[in-house]
């Protein structure tokens, strides 16, 4: 079997369940893979070791990265866009102040430097957040539980969860996917080189996870993945791991959009594009910067795996 | 140091230890404090015996972590202000890198130590990391000791022809001791952020979590009990090495350091 | 005499960094078996003149020859149970113990420089001690020591490596006067059988004409020598030797021409 | 120190930095390693020059951070070591909370400062980060040079009826001069680490960033060779404070200190 | 001596940490205007008695007793324009001056302890220097004073205030004879003026009987005064007072009773 590993961008979660379930599974190893997963964190950038090649797949939270990656003349690629819809969300106190978008724009906004430097950006382009309403946030959830007035970013399959069992109530959601921003989260990415000279194994790699992703959204028993995930994150308790599961089902992350027809892990490449051009209207890029279109590739996907 | 004063130096700081306890204690009650923002100090006791079975092992390897580090701080430091001392040349050429490597963020270059070493050996980039923490105090401070020895000292041992490695042995390290002794506190305590910092840039040892996780975890959870419990478990290493290093520094230097004898 | 002498000062100056002119055209040189007594007023650069002939600072102008540095010494190592001689033996004017340990330890020191092991120093250590009164208190600490007893073991030090030039400053300076005498005749005994050569700055005429062949006293600053005067007592001194005319002349002698140095100091000093 | 040896204490280290700068020029440059993996020094120069107007406003943010936090580190571990000096008692009951600050790991308590300080006043909240990572060995260095005054020296002021604080100013404080001077060295470097990573974890700022922000967008944007080019702005900053205490520590002790006089 | 005597040790004692028994049964006064010497030989517990008088070490047993201790001294900061004189001035044993202020400083720190301020110690300061010959040396950093120059500077410090009790511990002892002989008439003259009390330290039995008023003889270790000499000279003492029949009658019992302590010692030694 081919050995591979798969650096992920944060901890062992439900949301990274379809690679956790190809493992346990036994999914990969029938595909000629012995996939190794090395989880990220809250300081962890693994993002140097898909460059260096110390790793082969490495998976994106959305598509600013690789953006960057096309800008920088990175030589890597999206292969897979997992989940077609961002959970990257806004949450504020359902008995707070904050009742509608727009009313998010007057709150103190707990976040974190990867959201500043990212979609904060475009919030505050495209919707006019003021940058002055910034706290930090450090994934410890005691600031916002304390001022019944702030707002914090989220991603919607986990923190409301979060936020319940720690206080009791069900925070306000506003997904940012509801309000424009179009950009592909879960996304896997790997080396230009990788896919030139084995381009077999990448397509096993994502056709695996792909199957893998299908087994763990349908079948009634994931116990095996789950056992994983709260090995390697001992934060992960039944509660989140069914809340995260069964949004990830309603939102459609996997299986909406054009995953409907193409299968999981579909790519558009005008959607790419789209989300470009929102982001170089932003002023995250400059005009003509980047070819959208070098950091992404469909050779892998949209054949309709797993599609009945 | 007598008996009695024995007592009292250890029993002086555990009374005001208690009186905070206390404070700390009454005021969250009255406050009536969520535990969520902040627990009693019995809460976090109550923790720490309730999650011992997870705490333990955790504590453990952020320990191994930590005095590994340290060891290798004080050899390394040691070693490299022995270098330093044989020639000021070799001092200037060489002490801007030290610098360097301190000042450097663990956040920023964490991922090229993580390269460099090899990302399966986790626990070996987290002791470099906590090295790099640690090292420079005692490097520093071992240095301006190896200067300050009594020039009177150091012209017997010109007379007498001794060698490098005597003079370095004989004179130049009993002199460096008290310097030496100061940077240590400083490394141990650094050994030990290094050893929880270490964790977090490199991302926690699957099979063996060290407290860094678990701190991460209850903060994820808003377990802040639990937290309090490891950050407590922390604390106490501190204090536990700290009170190690004094009684470290009296035995080495009580008969003969200003800093340490009583009467004259 | 005949012999080429140990040590050769020849035009010898020295300037300290901030300007201070210590010594100017000091000539000098301690034979074998000499016992040279250097006399000269507070300041005069009597220790500046000692550590350049330790080797522990260098002149500014003038020569110094050393016989030893042409035959250096055996390397460290080397066997040493049989007695070993170091070139050079060191009384400095404080008695620079290392404060860490033990007065056996300070006086075992240039012998443990030499990889002598313990054992093997422990019979000279001890005479070493003994010999100095220091008995009983190889032990102690150089901290719990009083100010003769530091000095003591620091005279102590010197004599255990049965050095051939030993140079000694102000001793005994702060000895009473009875063990100060004792010591003296002990330290004539030994030059005596081992015939070293010796350069013993003091501020007592009377012990430098009693302990030398040859008195040199110095002017002041810029010191150099004004006056020898040699001694020409039998080698034998004893407690007549203090009574004899010959010894009280001699004592007078070095007497007033410290006195005729320093009356120049003092009308310099004036006027400057 | 004579024109010479200055000379000699400058040009040494310049040529070692330029043989290392050259040798990993060459390196980067034989290998064709691409500058996403390691850029060339001279690469990184170009791109200091080249975001100069980017970088310049966010390093002198951090340095004010840093400097600020210096001082105030000297100011509360010197005052600090000064009470501690006046009783063992004192000393021996508060030194373990000067522990616990330090082996706290910022990320862990940074959330809960935020809190206390409140969060709109983020450039405190970075300053007191700052501060807790940088005081500690200043305190512990002081706290040791204090008590390694000269005995016979203390007996001549308690002979004089010095006052406590006559004897502070006048003994103790010159005594622990060089213990100080070694603590001030190591702590310089963490205020400056420390500046860094307070940014880190209070966020990075978007109006006025330090370098922190521009090491953590840069990484998010692999821009290795803007790394690099913080990276060195700090490094740079880092010796450059090196050199400065050194020659302060000149300034202070050439004259009477063993460890800066010459030739006795 | 009808007035009651400036300082009192009763039956004094002192063992140290480790066990040795410094002095046993010490008893001493000195009166206002007395000069008096301590005699004994090398570790009998001169400095350790002088240290407990000044009150820096305290005795395991017996009293002392001050006479300062009940009129206590100005506090600082009081106006000091007008010439002030602390209770105590004190020469220890080594020089122990500040290595990192120059002499100048030095001698002016005790007045600058008691809130002096440099204009107005200058004369002070500058007559004291001069009166130990370092005028010149001012500016000088200690480590830049030879062995002799570094006590000096420590006498004027001592000096410098005008004390009630003077404690000298063998202030003269690294000076030359021409040196030490004009500084013992110097401050023979100055005690003439201020009639302060003092305790003289010293190794040379002509030292004291020349300037003292009471020599006390001290056994070695445990030590305790085994004889008082009372100096029955004139006040007035000069070079004739050195050749005069009761000069040197009274040198030599004060040698003999510090023989006689010491032989003691020595059989006691060599028993032990
Ligand atoms: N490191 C130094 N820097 C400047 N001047 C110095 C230094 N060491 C000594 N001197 C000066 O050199 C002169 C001679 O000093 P030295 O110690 O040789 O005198 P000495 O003859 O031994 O006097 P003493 O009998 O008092 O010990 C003195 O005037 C002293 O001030
Ligand atoms: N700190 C100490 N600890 C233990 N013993 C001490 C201490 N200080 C002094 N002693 C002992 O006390 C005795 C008396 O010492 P002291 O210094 O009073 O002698 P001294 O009469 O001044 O001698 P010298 O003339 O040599 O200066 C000595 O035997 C010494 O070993
Ligand atoms: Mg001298
Ligand atoms: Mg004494």
């Amino acid at each position: 079997a081919d050995k591979v590993t798969l650096a992920t961008n944060w901890l062992a979660q439900p949301e990274l369940g379809g690679f956790y379930q190809a493992v346990a599974d036994g999914t990969y190893a029938r595909h000629g893979l012995e996939v190794t997963i090395k989880p990220g964190g809250p300081l962890v950038n693994n993002r140097p070791l898909l460059a260096f090649g110390k790793i082969d797949f490495l998976i994106g939270t959305n598509l600013i990265q690789p953006f960057d990656a096309a800008k920088q003349q990175i030589p890597t690629k999206v292969v897979a866009a997992f989940f077609q819809k961002d959970p990257q969300c806004l949450l504020s106190h359902a008995d707070g102040p904050w009742k509608t978008w727009d009313d998010l724009k007057q709150a103190p906004l707990l976040m974190g430097n990867a959201g500043r430097q990212t979609f904060f950006l475009w919030l505050h382009d495209a919707y006019g957040f003021p940058r002055a309403n910034l706290r930090p946030y450090n994934h410890s959830l005691a600031p916002f539980l304390n001022d019944p007035r702030a707002a914090m970013q989220g991603f919607a399959t986990a923190e409301p969860e979060r936020i319940r069992e720690a206080s009791g109530k069900e925070p306000r959601v506003f997904l940012l996917a509801d309000h424009g921003w179009n950009s592909y989260s879960t996304v896997l990415e790997t080396r230009n080189d990788l896919i030139a000279k084995n381009p077999e194994l990448v397509r096993r790699f994502v056709d695996a996870s792909i199957v893998g992703w299908n087994t763990y959204l349908d079948a009634e028993d994931t116990d095996a993945a789950d056992v994983l995930i709260k090995k390697d994150n001992p934060s992960m308790t039944d509660g989140l791991i069914k809340f995260s599961r069964r949004k990830m089902s309603e939102l459609e992350l996997l299986r909406g959009g054009e995953a409907k027809k193409l299968g999981i892990g579909a790519i558009d490449v005008e959607r790419v594009k789209s989300f470009c051009a929102k982001m170089v209207a932003a002023g995250m890029y400059q005009e003509g910067e980047i070819d959208p279109t070098t950091a992404v590739t469909v050779e892998f996907v949209n054949k309709g795996v797993g599609v009945e | 140091m007598n008996e009695r004063s024995l007592w009292i130096r250890l029993g002086a700081p555990m009374l005001v230890g208690a009186a905070l306890l206390a404070a700390w204690e009454a005021w969250v009650r009255c406050a009536e404090l969520p535990k969520y923002i902040l627990p009693t100090p019995s809460e976090v006791v109550a923790t720490i015996f309730a999650q011992w079975p997870a705490l333990a092992p955790a504590w453990l390897v952020t320990l191994k972590t930590m005095l590994v580090a340290l060891a290798a701080a004080v050899v390394f430091g040691v070693a490299l202000a022995a270098l330093f001392a044989s020639s000021r040349l070799v001092e200037t050429s060489l002490f801007p890198y030290a610098v360097m490597l301190q000042v450097t963020p663990l956040v920023a270059v964490a991922p090229f130590i993580v390269i460099w070493i090899g990302w399966e050996r986790v626990w070996l980039t987290q002791l470099v990391c906590a090295w790099i923490v640690a090292f420079f105090p005692i490097l520093s401070n071992t240095t301006m000791g190896l200067r300050s020895a009594d020039p009177g000292l150091r012209d017997l041992f010109t007379l007498y022809d001794a060698s490098r490695w005597q003079r370095l042995r004989l004179l130049l390290a009993p002199s460096a001791l008290p310097y030496f002794l100061a940077g240590l506190k400083v490394s141990a305590n650094l050994a030990l952020v290094g050893a929880v910092v270490a964790e977090f840039v490199t991302g926690t040892q699957v099979d063996n979590p060290g407290l860094a996780s678990t701190i991460f975890t209850s903060q994820l959870n808003s377990d802040t009990p639990l937290m309090f419990a490891a950050l407590a478990l922390i604390s106490l290493t501190g204090i536990i090495t700290f009170f190690a290093m004094e009684w470290l520094s009296h035995l080495l230097l009580a008969r003969w350091h200003e800093s340490a004898v009583g009467e004259r | 005499m005949a012999a080429p002498p140990l040590v050769e000062l020849a035009n010898v100056g020295k300037t300290y960094q901030h300007g201070a002119t210590a010594l100017a055209g000091l000539d000098l040189h301690i034979g074998a078996g000499e016992f040279v007594s250097l006399l000269g007023p507070s300041g005069c650069g009597k220790s500046t003149a000692l550590r350049m002939i330790a080797g522990l600072s260098q002149p500014t102008s003038g020569t110094i020859r050393r016989a030893w540095d042409a035959s250096p010494a055996p390397a460290a190592g080397t066997d040493c149970r049989v007695p070993w001689s170091h070139p050079l033996g060191c009384v400095f004017q404080e008695p620079t113990l290392l404060p860490w340990t033990s007065v056996w330890n300070n006086v075992y020191l240039p012998l443990r420089l030499r990889g002598v092991s313990q054992a093997a120093a422990k019979s000279q250590v001890d005479e070493a001690l003994t010999l100095v009164g220091l008995q009983g208190f190889e032990q102690a600490y150089p901290r719990e020591l009083s100010g003769g007893m530091k000095m003591r073991a620091s005279v102590a030090r010197a004599l255990v490596t049965r050095p051939q030039l030993l140079l000694l400053d102000e001793p005994f300076a702060a000895l009473d006067e009875i063990t100060r005498l004792r010591l003296n005749d002990d330290l004539l005994a030994l030059w005596r059988e081992r015939r070293w050569g010796a350069m013993f700055i003091t501020h007592s005429v009377f012990e430098s004409v009693y302990l030398s062949t040859r008195v040199l006293v110095m002017s002041p600053r810029p010191g150099r020598v004004v006056e020898e005067i040699v001694i020409d007592l039998a080698d034998v001194r004893t407690a007549e030797t203090r009574t004899s005319v010959r010894y009280n002349e001699l004592c007078r002698r070095a007497s007033q021409a410290l006195e005729r140095a320093i009356a120049e100091a003092s009308t310099a000093g004036r006027s400057a």
